[in-house]
């Protein structure tokens, strides 16, 4: 009966943003869930996630990849799984073992990447970025606002909030010039 | 010795020889008829009220470190009366009418300079909070201007106007608020006490209570066992550890407020500005130092100093507010450790033990409260009465459900 | 000029233009001002705050307190600056300060003939008669006198940046203890960063004509400088002043990146940063203490540190005939290094008796200086010899040493006091002051060179070992080792005239006597009766003079007399960088919904909610005033169909065996038996118990809910659900997460919204679909959720979908609702809305109000325990006497209501004493043609039908009104349930 | 301050928000006003090392429960609340 379609708007960032020695980019991944085991169940998602998507939890600030589904831990009893992978299946699977909810429109996934994406990582975000990692994700503070930062082979993958997104782009975007400028001093 | 033009222009000339000791150091008696913990601005007002109003002399004030040196010496300075709730609108009242006539009272110029005192609205909401406000101060005989965008412009035309992330919708104007300097109110009343025989005793920390039959005997000092008819806590910072002394646990948790001065630029802010979206407040000294400040740190403490995360936001609402003072430079960040009581107002009262009583958390509010706290203070440990300007300050309204929550944050001291 | 031809650490082949009160002059790039400036033969440089007594520079670092300026222009404009850091860049505009009309004729120069009347304290003394003069008369003069530079008044529009820097070791300041400490810890393996508040590494060795590994000592430092900085481990920041020392190895600093050039173009002029290290080695050196002696304060009187930098490290003669007046053999080093350059020495004046200074020019030994003369700038000095007769000694520069004070300034940042060293007549740091940091070098009162290297290399094996990295054993250099015999000599005595001890607020010997006298004698008394080290140098310069004559006066000791706390920051941070970012907009993070372009676009006015950006009205043709489109956009929904962006509610998806028992604690009323496809409103109570916040929860599934909170409540309503999950009831078995972003939520209110979604959704009937029901849809294709709730009063829906899809399904629903003769609408008449119902926000639940107090003591479950239940049965909050919520209307001729009115009875007056309660929200009902709104009453819930008033005193309305039920609208809910 | 959440490591604590004591944890049982008067208002408030409880809102949103000594500001303990409530139970 539906004679019109809903159609879905545009991502923040269009054309990758390139300043000085970095480059701004948003991605938008097919699927974001959370998953939270209820109590005891952890072991029981594990082997569920083994057999549907042949990735495990991830233990407390890690990330696990299988093609290409990743399963990165998100705060306090809560995992999210990035990638091809419906909700209703996952749901299903999980049944009595976990709490599923769909994040997909909930995040906005930024990558920040080149040579200064770590000076400029250094203007926005508290973390020691020197210590995290690749294989590792954090849940920190961002310009002020709620993130998952995950280092990547080339920079930074960052998740922000979507009602956030056009200030996050912003900041990083004005830290971005700021730092280019002042190498070319 | 009487201060006057003429008394300086006579020292002046003869090489200022004859100044004469502002107060005495005197050795502590054997007994007082009353003693007050705390020579801070609330224990010496308690003090000078105690002997100018109520006629007693045999008064010790016993001050740990050097006298003024806790909040009184610590704060930003400003003097309002522009409170919400019933029981913190009457005792602020009176107290600024104490502060309108203090300086002649005590022959000592505390620079009382009622430059006013601006609060800031950003929405509809809080406008209609600084509505409801504004009335209930001019229901209590205070001063209230409520003003629109464009009164706030003309008045402050240095605010952010133009691209402010909260816009400013309107404010509260109190013309009779404004700064006195702090240090001169402590040593103003110091001095007046000690014209009147108060003894004010620097150096000597009180240990403990000697309480016998569920009554206050004395107290025990680093300078011996001083015996005392009434004692009066006046704490402000240590309250919970004195009354602990006596047994007493107490609503209260302490937190570090900071405090900033930016070196001295020549006058371009010429009232006090609260923003209180941005946690921030703002004025600016005689001397012409920015002096400014926002909300405690968040955490109990006991160390005069706070942490970085509050510096920043509060530079940061500064810029955000006024980013005229981008230039200026934070001179000096300073500490001090504030009672903050579960419902944001003070207690004035008698404990449960006899002759041993209570003021103290004052959360933000000490310093305007000096006097119309000291005078209470005064009255009720003279005639065992509360003040009829500070009835509602009772220990026990946490118990009744009495609170006065001026903020509307509940028990989170770290919110008030 | 003062120029030596060869020397230092300047580029004589590049002159670069600058003007200092409108004059021209050229500096050379290394060049600071104050540099540029003695180079130029420019002596006065300032004027001091309260005498206004020409200034001069003192010192060659940032402690310098008489050489402060107004940098740049008009809004770029920055005062205070210190001559002694700034470095010179083309076409630079440098003025003096506190100064009228111009810095040699200043009118307020009178003030210092006047002052035997205005010592210490004065004005505590007078300017109380007649009363109202204070604030009419002497205040706006002494504002007016006060201060020291300008403010352009204009938004500082500057770029500035923050950052974060983490390290193994910090080593804050590039001396030769610096140096060496960061050559060692490089070399283990740490990683670390060098801060200097210069813009050359190297500290003293720059300034010194000595050899460190048998090379000039300026050579060896830039060599290492270049060694560090070619390492990948190392960080070397220059133009970084390490400002604060705080809890948990957290450093705060200032970067200034663009200070130092005409246009950064772009780059932010400073960062400030904070630094996290795991060890940290304060290396930051030593200041020159000057002595106290009548008129010590001319221009061309300095610190004999400051001489010999200014002679070896910027190539510049300070004076062509100086005097040295010393208590240590610094001075005789002055002496020395001067005449190797060629310069005239006057006079070498040494206090001490004991001593034979080897240096070839007339000496006085057990000497001092008693005076000085000269009218803008010192000409000549009294000298009382050791016979006590006087000799007149002409200079146009005097270097005074009075030894060394270690700058121990971060060590006191968390409240550590330090340590009294006779030897040195010096405070040190107390080791432990700040966790897991060390001082080293003169900063710990060895003074040496070699003693510098020595423990500076020590503190990095020590950090390297603490670390677990590899020892390293790099061999000291070659240095000089005199530590330099000092004997205290703070002030001259037995002397007339006034002895400056702090040069800014002209503080001197008399004031302090003066607060003795008056029994100011602690340090902190002092300090504030007087404002010595008030100053921009936070009492640098000062205090320890100060802190000795009181020490003199009192008859005690200097550590017994006390010490005054150093309070960060170090040297003071410019307001830009420490509150980077916030300018302008970026004060706080915004919040979009997903339909914010498409509100924009169609001229709808924002308002801020929280973070949030939400639409408050959107105008259509004709309509001028907002009033207008609300009054439309009211009645659009009462009579045919709205639809409004409501995404901004907090959602929280709930799940679990025990959810619903959960839910029965954190709400008043029961929730556990909600039933699947059910949607119940919640009231949540804080454990003090007053109303935390209301909403809507629905259960969705089995052990699945979905709760719905207030826009600005949302933040603490799931903390504080995570704060009942964690830490009251750990051992239930619920989970909950933020869903809040995931959905783009849509009301649609009004008769015909049934209508409206008919065309969307395949069954939207009554069945399917009743009063507080809710369930699953699809919207072409796309899953949504569909709760059949009203915040309006009228039949209404809220659909929820994938926030991508929001703008694209508020676009569609706008056109649908246009064609049912409705639209979209905004806050404004949301508020009216709910008004009109009798719907609560937090301008009622304001966090002082009760159930009762809301009328929703049914809402208390008795059957169970919830936050908040004992807590709210205390008396105080059961008094009947208690203000209630009521609605008003008018009733007497005034039709006005004003939103925070307080209530009074008919006849009282409008004071304190009667006020019966306040007005919490008013509007214009559309609905109900006049004004309407929500009050908080004494007794309220008792008093419908009875008139009260309504006063303003603001704005002076005083409008009688009648005392009604909130729910002035379909009190009976027939048509939401319709 | 910096606090090390047992999930995220050491943090600056501008991640973190105060709540108060950690007696918040012994939430009474029953309808007793003198305790809930107690629990909700009464503060020990000591100088030295107070158990207390902070949230890492801006991270794992992890109840923590932390001892710090009120005067130094030292940590010298961070625990999850949840498992501290668990084990008293």
């Amino acid at each position: 009966m539906a004679d019109f379609k809903l159609h879905p708007s545009e991502a923040p960032i269009g054309q990758p943003i390139e300043i000085g020695e970095t480059i701004l980019a948003c991605i938008q991944p097919a699927n974001i869930l959370s998953i939270a085991p209820f109590k005891g169940q952890g072991m029981a998602v594990t082997d569920t996630l083994k057999a549907v998507l042949k990735l495990a939890l991830p233990t407390v600030g890690k990330v696990t990849a299988k093609k290409h589904i990743r399963a990165m831990w998100a705060g306090q009893g809560q995992w999210f799984v990035v990638g091809d992978i419906a909700l209703e299946a996952l749901t299903e699977a999980l049944d009595t073992k976990a709490a599923v909810t769909d994040q997909s429109d909930a995040w906005v996934v930024l990558t920040l990447e080149g040579a200064d994406a770590s000076e400029v990582m250094s203007r926005l975000c508290s973390l020691d970025l020197g210590a995290l990692e690749q294989g590792q994700t954090a849940r920190a503070e961002f310009a002020h606002m709620m993130s998952c930062i995950t280092p990547t082979s080339a920079g930074f993958e960052i998740m922000i909030m979507r009602s956030f997104a056009k200030t996050a782009i912003h900041h990083t975007r004005e830290a971005m010039r700021k730092l280019a400028a002042q190498q070319a001093l | 010795m009487h201060y006057s033009a003429l008394q300086i222009l006579k020292n002046g000339l003869t090489g200022n020889k004859g100044w004469k000791p502002v107060w005495r150091d005197p050795e502590p008696k054997k007994s007082y008829d009353i003693v007050i913990i705390g020579g801070g601005g609330h224990g010496l007002a308690t003090a000078y009220y105690l002997a100018k109003t109520h006629g007693i002399q045999n008064i010790a004030v016993l001050e740990k470190g050097y006298l003024g040196g806790g909040n009184v010496g610590r704060n930003t300075t400003i003097v309002r009366a522009n409170y919400l709730l019933d029981g913190n609108l009457e005792f602020y009242s009176h107290s600024l009418k104490l502060w309108e006539n203090l300086e002649q009272e005590l022959n000592y110029n505390a620079m009382l300079s009622q430059r006013g005192c601006l609060l800031l609205a950003h929405n509809d909401g809080q406008f209609d909070g600084l509505a409801r406000r504004g009335n209930a101060n001019l229901a209590t005989g205070d001063d209230a201007v409520l003003m629109s965008a464009d009164d706030v412009r003309a008045f402050t035309p240095y605010l952010n106007f133009d691209d402010a992330r909260f816009p400013i919708r309107g404010g509260l104007l109190q013309r009779t608020g404004g700064t006195a300097r702090h240090d001169a109110v402590a040593w103003g009343y110091a001095r007046g006490a000690d014209m009147r025989g108060v003894d004010l005793i620097q150096n000597c920390e009180v240990t403990g209570f000697r309480i016998e039959g569920g009554k206050i005997k004395g107290v025990e000092t680093s300078r011996g066992y001083i015996g005392a008819g009434k004692v009066g806590m006046s704490v402000a910072g240590r309250t919970s550890q004195v009354a602990q002394m006596a047994g007493l646990r107490l609503p209260i948790e302490s937190h570090v407020l900071q405090a900033f001065v930016t070196e001295g630029v020549k006058p371009v802010i010429d009232t006090v500005i609260s923003f209180g979206m941005g946690h921030f407040y703002i004025s600016q000294s005689d001397k012409g130092g920015l002096v400014f400040g926002g909300d405690i740190d968040g955490y109990n403490s006991y160390s005069q100093r706070g942490n970085l995360p509050m510096v920043e936001h509060v530079a940061e609402a500064g810029m955000a507010l006024m980013p005229m003072i981008g230039k200026s430079r934070m001179l000096r960040s300073w500490g001090g450790i504030m009672d903050m009581s579960m419902d944001g107002s003070p207690i004035i009262d008698k404990t449960p033990i006899e002759g041993l009583f209570l003021n103290g958390g004052w959360c933000y509010g000490g310093f305007k409260a000096v006097p119309a706290a000291g005078a209470a203070f005064a009255h009720l440990m003279a005639t065992g009465e509360k003040a009829t300007w500070a009835t509602k300050f009772n220990l026990n309204r946490f118990e009744t459900g009495h609170v006065i929550d001026d903020e509307g944050t509940g028990a989170r001291p770290n919110q008030h | 000029m003062n120029r030596f031809p060869t020397g230092g650490l300047i580029d004589r082949d590049i002159s670069i233009p600058f003007t200092f009160d409108g004059q021209t002059y050229t500096a050379h790039p290394g060049d600071t001002l104050a540099s540029a400036l003695l180079a130029n033969g420019v002596r006065l440089m300032g004027r001091s705050f309260k005498y206004h007594r020409p200034r001069g520079v003192l010192t060659a670092g940032s402690e310098e307190p008489n050489a402060l300026m107004e940098i740049g222009i008009g809004a770029d404009c920055t005062p205070n600056t210190r001559a002694t850091t700034q470095e010179v860049y083309n076409g630079m505009v440098a003025q003096s300060q506190n100064r009228f009309p111009t810095l040699k004729a200043d009118i307020l120069a009178v003030n210092d003939l006047l002052s035997p009347f205005l010592g210490a304290g004065f004005y505590y003394k007078t300017f109380m008669w007649p009363k109202k003069f204070w604030e009419a008369i002497y205040e706006p003069i002494i504002r007016r006198a006060a201060g020291l530079g300008r403010l352009s008044g204009q938004a500082d529009t500057a770029d500035y940046d923050k950052a974060w820097a983490y390290c193994d070791v910090l080593i804050i300041g590039g001396g030769p203890a610096g140096l060496m400490a960061a050559l060692t810890a490089a070399k283990g393996g740490a990683k670390i960063i060098l801060a200097d508040e210069d813009f050359i590494i190297g500290g003293r060795l720059n300034s010194e004509q000595t050899e460190v590994d048998g090379k000039h000592s300026q050579r060896w430092a830039a060599e290492v400088a270049t060694q560090l900085a070619e390492m990948p481990n190392v960080r070397v920041m220059t133009r970084t002043t390490v400002t604060g020392a705080y809890d948990g190895g957290t450093y705060g600093a200032v970067e200034r990146v663009g200070d130092h050039i005409a246009d950064a173009h772009g780059a932010p002029r400073q960062i400030f940063w904070r630094i996290v290290a795991k060890h940290t080695i304060l290396a930051a050196g030593a200041t020159e203490r000057p002595i106290a002696f009548p008129n010590n304060d001319r221009p061309g009187i300095m610190l004999a540190s400051a001489v010999r930098t200014y002679a070896h490290r910027y190539g510049v003669a300070a004076g062509q005939r100086v005097a040295v007046f010393t208590n240590n053999d610094d001075g005789w080093r002055t002496a020395r290094d001067l005449m190797a350059l060629g310069v005239t020495v006057t006079g070498l004046i040494d206090a001490r008796t004991d001593v034979a200074p080897d240096v070839d020019c007339p000496v006085f030994t057990g000497a001092a200086v008693v005076g000085t003369g000269g009218r803008l700038g010192i000409e000549r000095l009294s000298v009382r010899t050791s016979d006590g007769s006087i000799q007149q000694i002409n200079a146009d520069c005097l270097a005074v040493s009075g030894g060394w004070n270690p700058s121990l300034h971060l060590t006191g940042h968390m409240g550590g006091k330090p340590t009294w060293r006779e030897d040195i007549a010096a405070f040190v740091p107390s080791p432990d002051s700040i966790p897991n940091l060390v001082t080293v070098g003169a900063a710990n009162g060895t003074f040496s060179t070699l003693g510098a290297l020595k423990e500076g290399m020590a503190a990095a094996k020590a950090a390297l070992k603490n670390l677990r990295l590899k020892q390293v054993r790099p061999k000291v250099p070659a240095a000089d080792d005199a530590q330099g015999a000092v004997t205290a000599f703070w002030h001259v005595p037995d002397v007339k005239g006034r002895s400056w001890l702090d040069f800014q607020n002209d503080v001197t010997v008399k004031d302090i006597a003066v607060a003795h006298r008056e029994n100011f004698r602690s340090v902190e008394h002092m300090k504030r009766y007087t404002t010595l080290g008030m100053a921009t140098d936070q009492g640098k310069m000062s205090n320890m003079g100060a802190l000795a004559v009181m020490s003199a006066l009192t008859g005690q000791s200097i550590p017994e007399t006390g010490t005054t706390i150093f309070r960060p920051p170090y040297t003071p941070v410019q307001m830009g960088a420490l509150g980077a970012g916030a300018a302008g907009k970026g004060f706080a993070p915004e919040r979009l919904t997903t339909s914010h372009d498409w509100a924009t676009s169609r001229g709808a006015s924002m308002i801020e909610v929280g973070l949030w950006h939400r639409a408050s009205w959107f105008p259509r043709e004709g309509e001028t005033y907002w009033r207008q489109s609300c009054d439309r956009e009211v009645k659009m929904v009462r009579e045919a169909v709205g639809v409004c962006d409501v995404s901004t509610l907090g959602k929280i998806d709930i799940q679990g065996p025990d959810a619903g028992v959960f839910l029965d604690r954190v709400y008043t009323n029961v929730f556990s038996t909600l039933k699947v496809g059910k949607v119940r409103y919640g009231l949540m109570l804080r454990e003090d118990g007053m109303v935390l916040d209301d909403g809507t929860t629905a259960c969705i599934g089995q052990n699945h809910y979905v709760m719905t909170t207030t826009t600005g409540a949302t933040g603490p309503v799931m903390s504080h659900l995570e704060f009942c999950a964690q830490c009251l009831w750990p051992e239930l078995d619920v989970t909950m997460i933020s869903v809040t972003e995931q959905w783009a939520q849509i009301a649609v209110a009004g008769p015909k919204s049934r209508e409206l979604l008919a065309g969307l959704i395949d069954d939207i009937s009554n069945e399917s679909f009743p009063f507080m029901g809710c369930g699953a849809v699809s919207i072409s294709g796309v899953n949504g959720r569909l709760f059949r709730i009203s915040y309006s009063g009228e039949l209404a829906y809220e659909i929820a979908v994938p926030a991508r899809y929001g703008e694209s399904l508020m676009d569609e629903l706008v056109k649908r609702a246009e064609a049912l003769g409705g639209g979209v609408y905004g806050m404004e008449a949301l508020n009216v809305l709910r008004i009109e119902k009798g719907f609560l926000t937090h301008a009622e639940m304001d966090g002082r109000v009760t159930a009762a107090d809301m009328g929703m003591s049914g809402m208390m479950s008795t059957k169970k325990d919830f936050i908040g239940k004992v807590s709210s049965q205390r008396d105080g909050l059961n008094d009947p006497m208690r203000e209630q919520l009521v609605g008003i209307k008018p009733t007497g001729a005034v039709r006005q209501i004003l939103g925070g009115s307080i209530m009074v009875n008919v006849d009282a007056d409008p004071i304190r004493e009667n006020m019966q309660g306040h007005v919490t929200s008013v509007c214009y009902s559309p609905t109900l043609d006049g004004m309407i709104g929500l009050a908080f009453v004494k007794g309220g819930h008792a008093r419908i039908g009875q008139t009260i008033r309504a006063v303003d005193l603001l704005r002076n309305v005083d409008t009688l009104c009648e005392i009604v039920s909130p729910q002035f609208h379909d009190p009976e809910g027939e048509k939401l349930r319709g | 301050m910096r606090i090390s959440c047992p999930h995220c490591g050491e943090r600056d604590h501008r991640e973190f928000e105060y709540l108060g004591s950690a007696k918040l944890l012994e939430r009474p049982d029953g309808g007793d006003r003198a305790a809930f008067h107690d629990y909700v208002f009464q503060r020990k408030n000591p100088t030295g090392e107070n158990a207390e409880l902070w949230q890492h809102v801006m991270g794992c949103s992890a109840w923590l429960h932390v001892v710090r000594n009120i005067t130094t500001h030292e940590i010298t303990a961070v625990k999850l609340a949840r498992d501290v409530k668990a084990a008293a139970r």
